[in-house]
């Protein structure tokens, strides 16, 4: 399939290709309880990125041998649609996709309160309908609400964010474009209460002080996201109580 | 979750208002849940579609990729149709190779798609026996309420409706892109008809307790014209000859309407 | 390897390629109980189709948890042999070789006293050693020996025949050639007993009308099919009268 | 199905027997059961042979396709063995990729094959280091009653040497169809014989009851000059070299015998 | 095998002497286990290299072969890394496919090399969008006594600096060897430094028993330059933003302790 | 990759091309003991072979199901790094690499006391990291190593050693070049006290005549084997005692 041609990412005054400044997010929505099987479930779309998040749980543990016996088992599987991606994706797990799976399942476990349900598991299933730069952090701000859906008991939510380094400039929430044709992407997972980071990777090269600063960047994108996702359960409780009253 | 008990005694009902021919959401027997389409809503995929029957959601997307033809078919195009039982559909789906389920869901929506000649393969060929166009038919189950056959069949035939190939020529042996973009042309209009036999009675578009409590289960795909492209029979019962043939006309016309809705998109 | 022109497969007087006329079936040899270690079997040669079907059961199921409380398990593996078609066929089950072991299984569970047997699996392996067009059929024809030869208790035997279309007429009993290049092929079962039909797939474009005329004469099929397979079985015992005779 | 009991009762008579010379069948011990053989069993394909041995069963079909030679012998065709233990032929075969057994068996009649050079794979190159012939034997064992190898063996040689090829020419690097076909050329016929070593002493041809109370198993396999060209030990126990050498001796003999059965056809 | 309850008092006095700035082996909050490099240990590998660090031990061996560049990167050569966990190396690891962990371990030590441009992938090309050299590094755990990020970056960087590939002129697309050896040109030198969050406290290089204690990992890769090129947290917890920029400190200066030591090899 | 022109592989004076004469093994260098967290191991040099042996167990049986009521089960993984042949193995196991497996296993069982530990398994895991010809000899004498060193009991050790037949000389422990291009190579597997030949292959070409010398040749190899092993199994008792009295 044809590939568009490199052109400047960031113009002379800062802009972006997609208009944004340099510290800004791209427009996100959020939905919880979109789903009717799943215990729990959330939407989110971020830029281009559209994913969707159930949760099932607590429930039995399957095979039992994995139960363990002090607490819930978090299980997680991060998956990419075929058609979510410019070449298609097989439906097989990838590699990539075993990773993240593992990586999201070990940012959101510090949240719950896992002690709550031992010898039970709890299952999430991220699936990413399309993708466009920055779909771990999106899971895990939509798996955190999807989780709270279900009703498990967590210490709070968890938001993630990355940030970047394209063209030489520091970037919030990079897109598809700049996270393929940028120099680093930092992809930051953040529980507010806590002021715990629990996903940090990176891909790119940046020195010790961009670094910092991207750390920073991310946190602070992490802060603006949080209260979106406060409103989005907020506003599904709302709905809920309206369709009880009715 | 439901209870199984609770559970149990709807299925008793719901059995029981379908031999006096009622349903338990207050349909008649041959109505189907309200029908919700979407196309385009996967920007990355060259076409895409999402449907809501009731609260069965299906999505659907193609792709578009340049392989090689079957050895035996050297200057037809590519048709495949993979199905996926996403996890978050249904506690009774688990992630992992395709189920028994996902595959009969796939073949029969290939079978509408290619018996009735939707695609015209011939079209899709570059280069005889070396480069022809793949259509790939994602069909995604996002919630599993019922009646995945024929939601997933209109997802489908909206999402190659909505599909728009890149220009090309060929220049030797390779293909270069050109600017714009042309519909995939789309010839016919596969529909498919699903039936449930509860009762000794066939109900259309059974949701997901009716499947639970069914007999049988039939699907029939009819074309622009009326004719049958594709059938399935599913479950563990059996049908009567006459049961089939009111079948097919039932399908034939409820089709009909079906069609109009996805064509018009 | 080498691939055969395409010839007028009906000519002028409705006679086939392979001399029969259009309502005719193939040639059918059956036989019961050809194999040793299973505890039943049987042998299908329908026109250059050569099927062996094997049953296993009741038996215990494995693993465990597939046990269903008030009936037995039925499971069915339907496989062609790598030598049995033109082009060699890699030994790992293809997707249509799934969906055929299901629809296979449906079509035989109704004619069988599945809920004599809780807890147990009765186990159905089909090998198709030579293809040469409606394989599923000649599979259940022989698949339901097979059961009774097994002494499983079933209300009655499933007979199965396909008719379609070919160059405009409709026909009886499409083989390789006819199936591959006709205009549809439609595969019936039918239990005589309950007047049923357990199994109903088409492939091809069909009216109506000739959709009825299609069902009823795969029905006509199934009937001629039908005596020949209580006859196999009756062989099957008179031979094992003699032998417990002599 | 035999009772546990009656089987463990039988297999006990059994050692008891061998070490008197004896055999529960009234087999000498070097005695194979009766061998029917017969070819063209199955139409589809290239070549193919059914066998059976007392009540051991096995159909051998071959397919031959053009493919790529392997990068570390372009001249050379390509000779696939590969054997399917089917769940109908014994109630311990599970359906499923190829167990350990299921691979030994292919492995040791691929030996046989490959190392007498029955086949002379330069004669399958087409166009070195991009087109060559490929051998598909396929072995396929219907009933299981004891010594698959042996009855396999015979049914791969006795296939190939059934196997027809069609005619062709190579133009501009394409294979051209003529009509007509070829014997595919054999130019050796091994043959294995198959010991159990019950009790201390070598019994030729095992029956399933023989090789359910055997300590070891020793394959022998010659080629039409007597030449030893394959062998393989199975089993937990173990063999002298006075046993070994002995076996080599009826080894020999046994398959002249078989030999002629074979290739006679 | 050590009993559990000596492991678990053992856990408790790791956690208390890290608390105290003491570590059970006497080494200090920074320090590493000794490191043994050797490079050369497999002729049959373009290169290779063993480390023992402390009794955690890898093996790295590289091999490079021909073929096909990806599609969306025509020009550039194919870099694969491979993590094995034999299950010689610990009770834990299993054989069979990959599991997370050999994956993630894969993929750390992927990004370190991808990312510093230690290996130049465009000089990897040989005929763009047809040939282009493929790089294997396979990651070979032999004993697994914790920390084996570290162990196993620093084997794979030592490998692919001992790698020779052997000389070569292409000639109407072939590719054709010449006698001689060039080694690959390495441009980068990452280094993984991983740390353990032990009763909210950072320590370097954890061995086994120090992982089986620690809330959470964290692995900063810097290149030669003082760059971070790639990061990775691990495990159930959490760190805060000061540890991290702490740990990314300390990294860099341990890095290129490290760094002296498998360059000179 | 290039491959090497063939060349005489034995010189009018019966030298080989790595300088030995046709009854002579190939150094071999043997350790014990070699691995921290196994229950047992060794380590083999032969020729360029290296090949690394680990043993677990006696340990409870996964899954289940699989116990033996009155003896261990003997589980052997017989496994080729991608990096120790010319052209790169890809990790999942061929169909060699499954067949080596299931004859190394029938190989030691015979020397092992494996009704001393019903219900449990014992586990060996062959790492070969170069090969050179003769590997699964090889392997077998640095299994039966690793077993003893597991404590495992055992009747004796198992000494494995091939011949073969090149360039029309019968000679002893062929390396990689004269296994690929002379005419047989037999491996034997021989336990000592027994006087038992545990493991028999042969791919190649010989007269009844070559096969018996080539059996007494092999078995000659064993003999020079076995006190190496003993050696070796000394050496690490030996160095333990010296360690406990430090």
């Amino acid at each position: 399939m044809p590939k568009k041609k490199t052109k400047k990412l960031i113009d002379k005054n800062g802009v972006r290709i997609d208009g944004r400044e340099l510290n800004k997010l791209r427009p996100i929505k959020l939905e919880v309880g979109i789903l009717d099987n799943a215990d729990g479930s959330a939407y989110i779309e971020q830029g281009k990125n559209k994913i969707l998040v159930g949760v099932y749980g607590p429930k039995e543990v399957h095979p039992k041998h994995l139960a363990i016996s002090d607490r819930a088992l978090l299980r997680c599987r991060y998956h990419m649609a075929p058609f979510s991606v410019q070449e298609r994706k097989s439906p097989a797990p990838s590699r990539r996709e075993r990773e993240l799976s593992k990586v999201i399942k070990e940012a959101l476990q510090p949240a719950i309160f896992v002690k709550y349900y031992p010898r039970t598991s709890i299952e999430l299933f991220i699936e990413v309908l399309q993708a466009d730069g920055g779909t771990r952090c999106a899971s895990l701000t939509a798996a955190s609400l999807a989780l709270a859906d279900a009703g498990i008991p967590m210490r709070d939510l968890v938001a993630a964010c990355a940030a970047g380094k394209v063209e030489g400039h520091l970037a919030l929430d990079l897109n598809d474009t700049e996270d393929k044709e940028g120099e680093a992407d930092l992809p930051v997972a953040w529980i507010p209460t806590l002021n715990a980071v629990t996903l940090l990777q990176m891909d790119g090269k940046v020195t010790l002080e961009e670094f910092e600063q991207l750390v920073n960047m991310a946190i602070e994108g992490c802060k603006q996201i949080y209260p979106l996702q406060k409103e989005a359960l907020k506003a599904k409780y709302i709905a809920v109580k309206e369709e009880v009253k009715e | 979750m439901k209870s199984p008990i609770i559970i149990r005694v709807k299925q008793k009902q719901i059995a029981q208002l379908v031999s006096h021919g009622k349903r338990l959401d207050g349909r008649g027997l041959t109505d189907y849940r309200e029908l919700q389409l979407e196309t385009g809503v996967v920007g990355r995929a060259e076409g895409s579609a999402r449907v809501r029957l009731g609260k069965t959601e299906v999505l659907v997307g193609i792709k578009i990729e340049v392989g090689k033809p079957f050895a035996d078919v050297p200057n037809k195009g590519v048709l495949t149709v993979n199905a996926e039982l996403t996890a978050l559909a249904s506690p009774s789906f688990a992630p992992g190779p395709p189920s028994e389920n996902a595959i009969e869901l796939a073949r029969v929506v290939d079978r509408g798609i290619r018996e009735s000649k939707a695609i015209v393969l011939e079209e899709l060929c570059v280069e005889p026996g070396k480069k022809v166009f793949i259509v790939f038919v994602d069909v995604y189950i996002l919630n599993h309420d019922g009646n995945l056959i024929d939601a997933s069949a209109m997802a489908a035939l909206a999402a190659l409706i909505n599909t728009k190939m890149f220009n090309y020529e060929v220049k030797e042996g390779e293909i270069k892109v050109k600017p714009g973009y042309t519909p995939l042309p789309v010839k016919n209009y596969p529909i498919a008809v699903t039936f449930a036999k509860i009762n000794d009675k066939l109900i259309v578009d059974p949701w997901l307790e009716e499947e639970q409590v069914m007999d049988a289960r039939l699907t029939i795909t009819t074309d622009k014209d009326g004719n049958i492209c594709a059938l399935q029979k599913g479950g563990y019962g059996y049908f009567t000859t006459q049961q089939i043939l009111e079948a097919a006309k039932i399908a034939k016309n409820k089709a009909e309407e079906l069609r109009k809705r996805v064509v018009k998109g």
